[in-house]
């Protein structure tokens, strides 16, 4: 076991699944000498030569378009979107190509790709490098979504997603690169070190897509976050005094449909946080599906803390941000209907 | 201060709108033969005057003429022939099938069958195709089973695509043919994008892929050209310019101010202008970016001047928007009367022989669409409903799983749409 | 007043807008001297000149990016997507670009433009000429999305989105362009004439975007849809026998709020239709909504009727087109739960 | 069979990368005054030459020679070469302002600086600008204030964009300069649209954008150029090839198969390509492809060759993946210095002059900067939370109203983020 940052767990998973599995191939803008923007791919091109591991020309459209003739042919393509605020060139390859390969060919053809991209704000990036379009891939049938929240999982789940036949979106809150950001932006900066879910395997494991991780078992309430929210959460939870039971949804498409109905059933009571703007955001599908499948068991009204629905503002993302502040007030307010 | 002109707006037009006659007269068609034959390993600096010619080997006389005259055994040829007689049966009888409520969309190729089947000949098997919906031809010359196409537009229930697709839309993994897209465009990248990986590997196989005049103006073209130059990848990229975009004509796509292969000189890669209904020119320019690709020479784009002669689809009336005989005009004739023109002279063909071909085809189309009504025709025969959930992704997970279910049980209660 | 049917409704919104301002342009694929694939442009390059009414390029995104320096410019551009599921090429800039202008640049720029298109299924038009595609465009800050259901609605709903100073999808469900179709899809075809919403005023009048309409007063639930949903619940509720208030939303964004909740608050219950795919589609906010603002008055779950989560299947369209049986089969269980 | 190569991967590698000496011997500087200047309304069959030759007026004596000299009044020249020292200066300045936390980002123009002032002083000041993010030059050369620009940097109450946007994403429609996205190359097509609806409404007014050299490979480069050339659209679109899009050095983009001109050829407009650290040359291109555009001949594409002396950003750090001395050793050298050495060599310039001159422009920064920095900097002055609603539309909806409602209830409870 080895101690990483989400970054170098990242890269990880890449290396053992590029030594495990010619097929693998990863590409993007910066990706290649210079190791990408974030250094997610350092040390790649120099291990698995430039045929496996390359540049792009800034298309994130052609990326993805090639990205599907190489899974066509038999490859595994793990390509980076620069930022998630930049992958939406490449929206009409994902949409109508990727996700529909399969179906459409009755199971001749399919694009086993896995794109990674950094999501999320927090770090001054103003409203084009701080984006969380994750809602605007659940709605999408055919792909699959996931955003860890942590470099054990961040390990497991990618190399899940590269190993997966399915195209996956793999989202990467890059707050959390270099520690486990609780929203607390006014306090020194937290690195991995310590952290439980920072020790990560060198080696090959995998984190089913599907499942959820109850990270912080609880009674009073449900909530149901992924990301830097699951942080943010955290902290709320104890902040408050409420005994929350904090769900890592891990995986948004498939979601963990099980683990979030038993856990409601029994807490009768849902909060979903997430930093996307909120109207149409994927908060809305869980409190959608959650009311349809717990409706008798609800005793307050599921809350939705999430971005605002604006652009994400530079100077005052602060104020944007749904801090441990208005999460610790929603969980309240749910405990309020008692 | 400088006089200011008014700035105005340009739109381009066609010559010719329904009322005027049919004529191409400004159109410069050059003679057959007479540009020459550079090796397949030039240098694009040395190419930049093909997309302004036209690569032409039959003559008004059908004989093959000049440096691109293609050295192509007489049972290719003859196979060629059949095969754009086959493509242009089976499109009728299908137009036919559709009006007659069998499917409900067709989409024919009529009078541009040599681009397909004479690229698809020149070819190798293994050659992987990313065509658009108008290659059906490329099908037929692999000699797939026309009663598989017929199943699939009739979306029976030996549909290969289970009903899903849109008549037309074929996929073919055994003849690797493509998956055809709904979406203009989106096979150009993805063909690159397999050419990369064949390099990748160090396999053999070159892809291919075709898309239209109108298709060009997409973003998928340009990044297609762009990865191919970069990564010097083993690709024909095709632009069939039949003239027209439904009711726009190539120049709202650009072809008023140049040539569709003169897009490939700013990516500096070779563009050759072919006579498209010119089937010895078609095989001769494939063969020839065939060979380039295969020396890692990297890629072409080709692009196949030819006429658009049937309605864009069954869904439209060209008589709305151009000349009612426009196609009778066409300056670059019928690719099947041509070919046959060139077999005649050489000796291999005769018209009794062609009769013969033709009345054998209208047969084979006959028999083929005799066993595919016998499965069904749409809406008298189709796919298990449930089936629908298949191939979403791999494995069905649990919300479709639980959507399946709902499907069924109200199927159970009669509670269909 | 004359009949129209929705082309002509939409058709004469064009061109009582262009007539009384210059700064109106209309262009698309195929839209210029053919008159649009549906016809909807039919006559008003002969009437405006190839200048104001002109064929483009196939290209979605060359479209809108155009449109929208267009719009900066001072013009009111409308433009037609040929088929909804042809927008995606465009995707970036509406998203990056129509929807954050005005935001971004703190009021300077703006674009004014209107992307009409006509989406939904019911005409064996497979994969990619049948998506409702409304549920991506919700989740963007900054973008307006409207779905009229009726001639009426779609004349006064187009005219004010192009008259409009903020970007407005327009999606005109193509299955209603010639007549009110309910979901009985083995019923004789019904064309407009004689519907009351057929008769269209020639001349100029406007329905404010964010207006609902109650099109079916009821007292023993709401029902929430759109576009040719509204039909299917109108059909439903009078063969169901339920009495249920059939509100016919128009704009989805702006959403009239007001009208949703008094409605579900006085009826306790709510059942929410669309074509669109389920997961994450705009019923998921309705959803989350309505629960957020009216729990206390749910007498039993909120249900969604909705399209699979599947592609649009070509011959299997009437299992996957939500019809009437299916809606009425929800308001029957919604009202078993007395 | 033939016999099968394997295929390979072409992928493009820069000559030289950190540790190798800085060296650019492979590249061919045509001699300045080398091209012939044709009247700007020559049709574009005849410039297909110009991609692959350079524009350049100013020699290594920096006399200005050849056809394209431009006639350019010498205060013009003298305001020119002020706009790019204050440019410059402006850029340090702010440069040391992020690693000193008062600004979150900061991207320099250095080396560069003649392409957006020689262009923006060629144009007229009612055309419209669209850039990108590296041509700060415009708003100077406009004689924007720049601590209405610092005002934006450190997104403080005073930024005209209300603390909404990244810092260098300005926004001034005063002087006609379109609102910067961070998108790469969105620009480009809406430029067009601005130019199709002058033209549209018989206006005199042009439109110009700017994109880098990475950025021509995205979709809406090709949508620009697709639409300019249908369309004849009055507009200028300008390829500043800086050799690097972050640390992709050009060839990743297709530098290495043809010139960004060229790129023009398949379009059918034309492409110049202008040494883009030549003051005078770049000028006279812009006015040649304004003078072409105003008069309804369309648009032009011109590659500005130049070359990013500076990081990408603040973020950046070049040495990393490029030689660290490269820009010493750029071959065009720097358009300050070549410039003032021209207007030194014509009499009308002295090192004295020109010390007092970057004095000034010194001074002149130092002073915005305390003005600026008076209103405040990064977090220690913003505008209101509450306007963060504003704007997303005209008028602010229902839902908007209650967000803005509760974010001003949370706030009063302390419960921001
Ligand atoms: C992205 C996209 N936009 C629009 C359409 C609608 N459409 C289908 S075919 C067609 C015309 C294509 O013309 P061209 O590329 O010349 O091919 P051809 O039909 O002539 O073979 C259009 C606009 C589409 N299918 N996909
Ligand atoms: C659509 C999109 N993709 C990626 C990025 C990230 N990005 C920002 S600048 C840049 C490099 C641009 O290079 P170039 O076009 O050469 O311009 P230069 O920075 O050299 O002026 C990249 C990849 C972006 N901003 N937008
Ligand atoms: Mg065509
Ligand atoms: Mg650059």
């Amino acid at each position: 076991m080895a101690t990483m940052n989400m970054i170098q767990a990242i890269n990880s998973a890449m290396d053992v699944t590029m030594q495990r599995d010619d097929n693998v191939v990863v590409f993007g803008e910066d990706v290649g000498y210079f190791g990408g923007v974030f250094r997610a791919t350092a040390g790649l091109q120099k291990k698995y030569g430039r045929t496996r591991v390359f540049d792009t020309p800034i298309a994130e459209g052609g990326i993805l378009g090639t990205a599907i003739g190489m899974g066509a042919y038999g490859l595994r393509p793990v390509v980076e979107v620069q930022f998630a605020d930049y992958i939406y060139p490449a929206f009409d390859q994902l949409v109508s190509e990727a996700a529909r390969l399969r179906h459409r060919s009755a199971g001749q053809y399919w694009a086993p790709l896995t794109v990674r991209s950094p999501c999320g704000g927090g770090i001054f990036g103003g409203q084009t490098h701080s984006q969380s379009p994750e809602g605007i891939f659940t709605h999408v049938c055919g792909l699959k979504t996931v955003m860890p929240s942590n470099p054990y999982d961040a390990k497991g789940l990618l190399i899940a997603a590269i190993e997966d036949d399915d195209p996956v979106i793999f989202f990467e809150p890059k707050r959390l690169y270099n520690g486990p950001f609780d929203g607390h932006h006014d306090r020194p900066l937290k690195s991995w070190a310590g952290h439980a879910l920072a020790e990560v395997p060198e080696g090959h494991y995998r984190i089913e897509l599907g499942k959820a991780s109850i990270v912080r078992p609880g009674n009073e309430v449900t909530v149901l976050c992924y990301g830097t929210m699951v942080h943010v959460c955290l902290a709320a939870a104890e902040e408050s005094g409420v005994d929350a039971e904090v769900i890592d949804l891990r995986s948004l498409l498939p979601v963990d449909l099980e683990t979030i109905e038993a856990s409601v059933k029994r807490t009768g009571r849902c909060v979903i946080v997430h930093e996307a703007t909120r109207t149409g955001g994927y908060g809305a599908e869980l409190s959608a599906m959650v009311q349809e499948q717990c409706f008798w068991h609800l005793e307050a009204p599921i809350e939705r803390v999430t971005g605002w629905d604006t652009p994400y503002p530079h100077a005052l993302e602060w104020d944007y941000f749904p801090g441990p502040a208005r999460v610790a007030a929603a969980l309240k307010r749910t405990m309020e209907t008692a | 201060m400088r006089s200011a002109t008014p700035l105005r707006l340009h739109v381009p037009e066609p010559k010719h709108r329904p009322g005027d006659p049919a004529d191409f007269e400004g159109m410069t068609i050059p003679p057959a033969g007479a540009l020459p034959r550079p090796d397949s390993d030039t240098p694009e600096s040395e190419l930049r005057a093909f997309p302004y010619g036209m690569i032409r080997v039959l003559d008004d006389s059908g004989s093959a003429v000049g440096a691109w005259a293609p050295d192509i055994p007489t049972p290719v040829l003859i196979k060629g022939l059949r095969a754009m007689a086959l493509t242009r049966a089976f499109d009728d009888r299908m137009q036919r099938a559709q009006r007659q409520g069998k499917t409900s969309f067709y989409i024919k190729s009529t009078g541009e069958e040599a681009v397909a089947v004479a690229q698809a000949l020149a070819l190798d098997p293994g050659d992987m195709l990313f065509p658009s919906y108008r290659q059906q031809g490329l099908l037929i010359a692999r000699d797939w089973p026309i009663v598989d196409m017929m199943c699939q537009l009739f979306s029976n229930a030996a549909d290969r695509l289970k009903g899903r697709q849109l008549p037309v839309m074929y996929s073919v993994r055994e003849v690797n043919f493509f998956s055809i897209s709904g979406n203009l465009g989106t096979q150009f990248p993805q063909a690159v994008g397999w050419a990369m990986a064949s390099a990748i590997k160090g396999d053999t196989r070159i892809a291919a892929s075709w898309i239209g005049d109108g298709t060009t103006a997409e973003a998928d073209f340009h990044h297609a050209l762009t990865f191919a130059a970069v990564y010097r990848a083993p690709v024909l990229l095709n632009v069939v310019n039949n003239q027209w975009a439904i009711s726009s004509f190539q120049g709202i796509a650009g072809g008023e101010c140049a040539t569709f292969a003169a897009r490939a000189i700013g990516y500096g890669i070779p563009g050759l202008r072919v006579d498209g209904n010119d089937f010895l020119a078609v095989y001769a320019a494939t063969q020839w970016a065939a060979e380039r690709a295969r020396s890692n020479h990297g890629a072409t784009l080709i692009e196949l001047y030819t006429y658009r002669a049937a309605a864009h689809s069954t869904s439209d009336d060209p008589s709305a928007y151009r000349p009612g005989d426009e196609a009778a005009h066409w300056p670059l004739g019928d690719p099947i009367a041509r070919l046959k023109q060139h077999l005649i002279a050489t000796g291999a063909w005769s018209e009794e022989r062609h009769k013969a071909m033709l009345e054998q085809v209208d047969n084979e189309v006959k028999v083929a669409l005799r066993a595919a009504e016998r499965i069904g025709t749409l809406g008298s025969s189709k796919p298990d409903p449930g089936t629908m959930f298949d191939d979403v992704f791999k494995e069905l997970p649990i919300h479709l799983r639980r959507q399946r279910e709902q499907l069924l049980a109200e199927k159970l209660d009669g509670k269909g749409a």
